[in-house]
């Protein structure tokens, strides 16, 4: 084995929110566009919070927070161009709302209402995959599409795919195919692998004995790690790539290292299985507070605009809470409306048998 | 018309799809130049293009998970899996990927793909390559699943299924594609979900699909000498299956035998004796029966002959759904 | 003697196939210091260390094709996988491979492989983890499939299906986990494959396995006080099935219903159907009856209720069964 | 990306012979073992032509001939001892005749006779496998057991594990799970990929743009090429890896440049897709070829030993022509006995049947 080397990470804003630079990376934002992004955090931040609430008042079914994860998804899901698809996992609650994605449709999934309910094609933001990186194997292909579409090469309108995936996720076989596919087709992709340090219980370590961006050298693309709770760096690494892959340079695999503050899910019990003093550490690298103190330390902001803000996201909280509750059940016949774009006989006489036997309970029957 | 070997029929018909729509794409191991391993595609690259006719990479879920991007990017791809015994690779992206988008997004994502398949045995093959595997797919909802048994079927199946917009898992016999048949181009085929009867008879109804129809109509010929006159019915569609047309038949014979050579135990044959004897409870004469592949994985191919279903072997079966 | 849910029985029946043989290890996904989802394997790495209980890293057909690489080293691994939607990862390795390598080598190289699947709906989760896969597998041959509806099966057949030298898809109810029982671990276990008379009956036959049969034990006891007396038959064993049980309790009630959770077509159901319409032709006075999930996805958990077979249900298709 | 760089091929025989040295791989070998080797090349090459042959004749269903690869084979299966245990693909003939499987239990697999027929835990051969790498993650799974039998670590008794595959074969997903598995367990594994150029009319460009062995960088183990038509330097250079897998340093890739001279198989027809000048090229560097020159160039050979060669590889061709020739059929009823360990009484019952309904055609029934 090789010397094992630093590991090199992009980071434009430290802990502290000190601005730093990176040769390769770099963004220039406008003050607006700053404040922008923080609300961005702080918004999704509380639609987690709300949702983890929620859940546990008997609302949901389950909640996979996003929390301490809101940089990496901010960052990477405002890289997006409008003519960009998406393809995320099911914690991109960040990713979505870069989507402009009703946060009630994340709801309505953890709901047990829906499988999410949102238009991928107008959002360019697909359904979320439950079945670890699935939606890899989707992404390339779309990509592929792209390229026999001809639209890839214009550095304005040329189009490119970002496929979300996890630590845990990396060591299935789908997405190392997904490595093979896009890198012999030159997709325009980009693979976006949060290494949030767990897949469950189970510990990076247990997926790789490397870092992970590394993976991409053995397909023959670049791999970059970027800090994932610096939402600038995140910004500015995934718009490389993602120019990278619209203007016809193919794929590139980043991991935005950072950190699940919370449990895996609402049904999970991380003290089962990691140490409190873990997390207390990744705490002093909180993606909003980092963001938070850039922007005093640019002295862009005010005491109004955290105000305004945060007036924002309880107005945001509020709408969903209440969304959430008036959310209707769906009705159970529609079950059998939408398995085939041509229904089969068989499809239609268990309708026809259902809505019978309900009505028969309806109607007093048994 | 023109008279056409199976794969020659296919070829014919992919070609005509991909004339019809230049959504159409093939996609593959050693489709394109090679034109696959049976030439269903041969010339189709030379004609079409690398970019409409690809070979992939040698990973199956790559192919049908790709294949399920490009349909939500438009495209209408067929994927050939190279042989039934290596689907299963991309079993996890077929049932839990393709055969539910349509459903996960309450029909805002369209799934028009087309998943080729030669399968069944009968060729001399060595593991893997005689594999019977359509009730796996059967028994998926969100899938359907077609089977061809002729030239004709296959020139217009290919094309119905290609311009369907529902995920189809296209299986088509092996060891008949060399088989000739005329075939009128012109012609109006049968809608693709419809089963039909290949031979009338008034004793007994054969129910077969794909490899086991021409079985079953040499079963039937050699039946007549004996003064039994047999029904044949090609089911066709697998998933969904086409009962009004198998209880029309069966209420005319009152008798009837499944015929296939996948496994019985949970096989096609089941769901049809399930239905039939819950449908036609008062109507049939004796119980459905079964002729299938043995309950053990496909043998050394110097064993296959007793294996699969024959002639014998089914008339040897008719013989006891006649004597009740 | 003990109270002690299905979750714990299964801990328990798995401790004392490690005691017994220090070849067992176990596998899977969080299955170590988490105790896995379900908390199965709780305290069983600390007791017995990281190279008998360990966690592997996420992919499924790593697990199995790793098994399977263990098992012919001389282990009885038994791999977790933590819900029923993600096994189709593994489905080549488990088909393919795992099923068919006893075949392959004639019996020189065996398989002591058993594959822990939480199966069927019910607990209000999201998309794939409420299936019921059994079908997938009880029709591959090589295969052998239990599924265990108690806490005191549970204890037992676990450690029976570690000590079976063949390889074993063992499915586990999930949303009976934390129903408790009396569990005398001194006590003499049913064979394996065999299915049980849970309540006797003279009128119809209730035929389930896994979650359903608490479910038809309700409808029976509801029945009762309708006066219809509902035999319930637990089949434990799905691959091999215990016909002769069947039969001589359908021979008694001459209706049987078949229940289970997974969609109907070519489903458990239809091969008892078709086994039982062929068997006991003359003996049967209804046609064999499925109460089933729809032939649908499973859906949204919110409408789970209406999806999965319940007391009403059953009992519906009971009166049906017994018009006849 | 970055430039490519050239890529380094461990080679201790030229084309022509002669013996050139390497920094990192060497072998020292008696006279006696250098013959021997060839000897094994030839009596090799024999049994796949005369294989052939017999498929041509319509003796066997079909073949999957290993010309041009004999030297990885040879090479890699010598390098193996006792104790190790090898996981083939359906092409290693090579690495059979190494592990003393008699080579017509290869032909009774592709007469239909059997799946193989030896006993794989005595030859410490696996049986053949046809689902593409299936066998990679069996030949892992071997590989941990080994580790937890403690059986690692001294080099003399350490066990190790080899499994091949093909450049094609990269491609899925399973064998790159078993790179995470191999290393993340840090198994004693070779894993010995033969880049034959071509997977069946694909060419190795549709699996990787970049070469082979770079694959396992991305997994954290060191990957190496070899010459695969130099039967020393693949001798060598699988050796050592063995030896850091048995000693507790790991997997190793080897990626085996070497060159498919035949068809896929008896059925394929390679004219459809590749030229015939690349085979010429290749006939070249054919790996008997230069064992032979550099024999001749060691001084170490006469014709006797020629000739003794070719009289032993005429008696084997002839030994495995009447072998074939008189191989039984099996008794069919014999398919339903190793279904199970525990046979079921469903195939018992279907077993009985067949026996009575057979019985019954031997009586003139029916
Ligand atoms: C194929 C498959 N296997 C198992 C699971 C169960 N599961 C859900 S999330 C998860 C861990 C994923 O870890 P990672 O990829 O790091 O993503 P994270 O949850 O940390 O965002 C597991 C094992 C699944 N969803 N799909
Ligand atoms: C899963 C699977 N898919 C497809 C095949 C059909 N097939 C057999 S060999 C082969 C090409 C293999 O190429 P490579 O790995 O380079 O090995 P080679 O045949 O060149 O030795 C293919 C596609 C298979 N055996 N298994
Ligand atoms: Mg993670
Ligand atoms: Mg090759």
């Amino acid at each position: 084995m090789t010397v094992p080397e630093a590991t090199p990470l992009v980071q434009l804003l430290t802990p502290e929110g000190e601005r730093v630079h990176h040769p390769d990376y770099d963004v220039e934002l406008t003050d607006e566009e700053y404040r922008s992004f923080y609300r961005d955090l702080v918004l999704v931040r509380r639609i987690d919070v709300e949702a983890t609430a929620l859940q546990r008042q008997g609302e949901l079914g389950i909640w996979a927070a996003l929390l301490g994860q809101e940089a990496a998804q901010v960052g990477s899901g405002r890289a997006l161009r409008p003519q960009d698809f998406a393809f995320p996992t099911y914690r991109e609650h960040g990713v979505a709302w870069c989507r402009e994605v009703d946060p009630l449709h994340l709801l309505s999934l953890f709901r047990g209402v829906s499988n999410g309910g949102w238009d991928p094609q107008d959002k360019r933001f697909n359904l979320y995959t439950i079945v670890i990186v699935s939606q890899t194997l989707h992404a390339t292909g779309y990509a592929m599409g792209i390229t026999k579409d001809g639209a890839v090469g214009d550095p304005d309108t040329g189009e490119a795919v970002i496929a979300y995936f996890g630590d845990g996720a990396s060591s299935q076989g789908d997405v190392n195919e997904a490595f093979v596919w896009a890198s012999v087709y030159n997709s325009p992709i980009v693979f976006f692998c949060q290494n949030n340090q767990w897949g469950i219980s189970t510990p990076t370590a247990t997926q790789s004995r490397i870092p992970l961006y590394k993976r991409a050298e053995g397909f023959g693309f670049p791999g970059v790690r970027v800090d994932g709770n610096d939402v600038l760096a995140s910004y500015a690494v995934t718009r490389a790539a993602l120019d990278s892959a619209r203007t016809g340079q193919g794929p590139t695999l980043i991991e935005a290292f950072t950190y699940r503050m919370g449990a895996h899910t609402t049904s999970d019990d991380p003290t089962r299985y990691r140490l409190a003093s873990e997390l207390e550490a990744w705490k002093l690298k909180d993606p909003l507070e980092r963001m938070k103190s850039f922007l005093y330390k640019q002295q862009i902001v005010d005491s109004a605009f955290f105000e305004k803000v945060e007036a924002d996201a309880d107005e945001l909280a509020a709408r969903i809470r209440k969304g959430c509750l008036e959310m209707p059940d769906p009705d159970p016949v529609t079950m059998f409306d939408y398995v085939y774009d041509e229904m089969t006989p068989l499809l239609a006489e268990e309708r026809a048998a259902f809505a019978t036997y309900h009505a028969g309970f309806a109607g007093g029957g048994h | 018309m023109a008279q056409l070997t199976m794969a020659k029929a296919l070829n014919e018909g992919l070609r005509a799809a991909m004339d019809r729509d230049d959504k159409v794409v093939l996609m593959g191991e050693d489709i394109g130049r090679l034109g696959g391993v049976f030439r269903v595609t041969d010339g189709l690259q030379k004609d079409f293009g690398e970019e409409r006719v690809f070979d992939t990479p040698l990973a199956e879920s790559g192919i049908v998970g790709t294949a399920i991007g490009l349909a939500m990017r438009g495209y209408r791809p067929v994927c050939e899996i190279q042989f039934d015994g290596f689907v299963f690779p991309a079993y996890d992206q077929i049932v839990s990927q393709l055969a539910k988008m349509h459903a996960r997004s309450r029909g805002l994502v369209k799934m028009p793909v087309v998943i080729r398949i030669p399968f069944g045995g009968g060729i001399g093959a060595v593991e893997h390559h005689s594999e019977s595997p359509e009730a796996y797919f059967a028994h998926t909802p969100g899938l359907k699943v077609v089977a061809c048994s002729n030239p004709v079927d296959a020139y217009f199946m290919v094309q119905q299924a290609i311009a369907s917009d529902d995920p189809i898992v296209f299986l088509e016999p092996k060891r008949r594609y060399w088989e000739k048949a005329e075939v009128d181009t012109t012609g109006t085929p049968d809608p693709l979900w419809g089963a039909r009867v290949v031979r009338r008879g008034t004793d007994l109804t054969l129910i077969a699909y794909g490899p086991m129809v021409k079985t079953c109509l040499d079963a039937a010929s050699a039946a007549e000498e004996d003064g039994r006159d047999l029904e044949v019915l090609d089911l066709r569609s697998l998933s969904p299956l086409d009962f009004p047309t198998v209880f029309e038949s069966v209420r005319r014979t009152r008798r009837a035998v499944v015929v296939h050579e996948a496994s019985s135990s949970v096989g096609l044959g089941a769901e049809i004796a399930a239905r039939l004897s819950e449908q036609l409870y008062y109507e049939m004469e004796a119980p459905v029966l079964r002729v299938t592949g043995y309950n053990t994985p496909y043998p050394p191919s110097r064993m296959e002959e007793e294996f699969l279903p024959d002639l014998d072997r089914v008339l040897h079966v008719v013989d006891t759904a006649l004597r009740y």
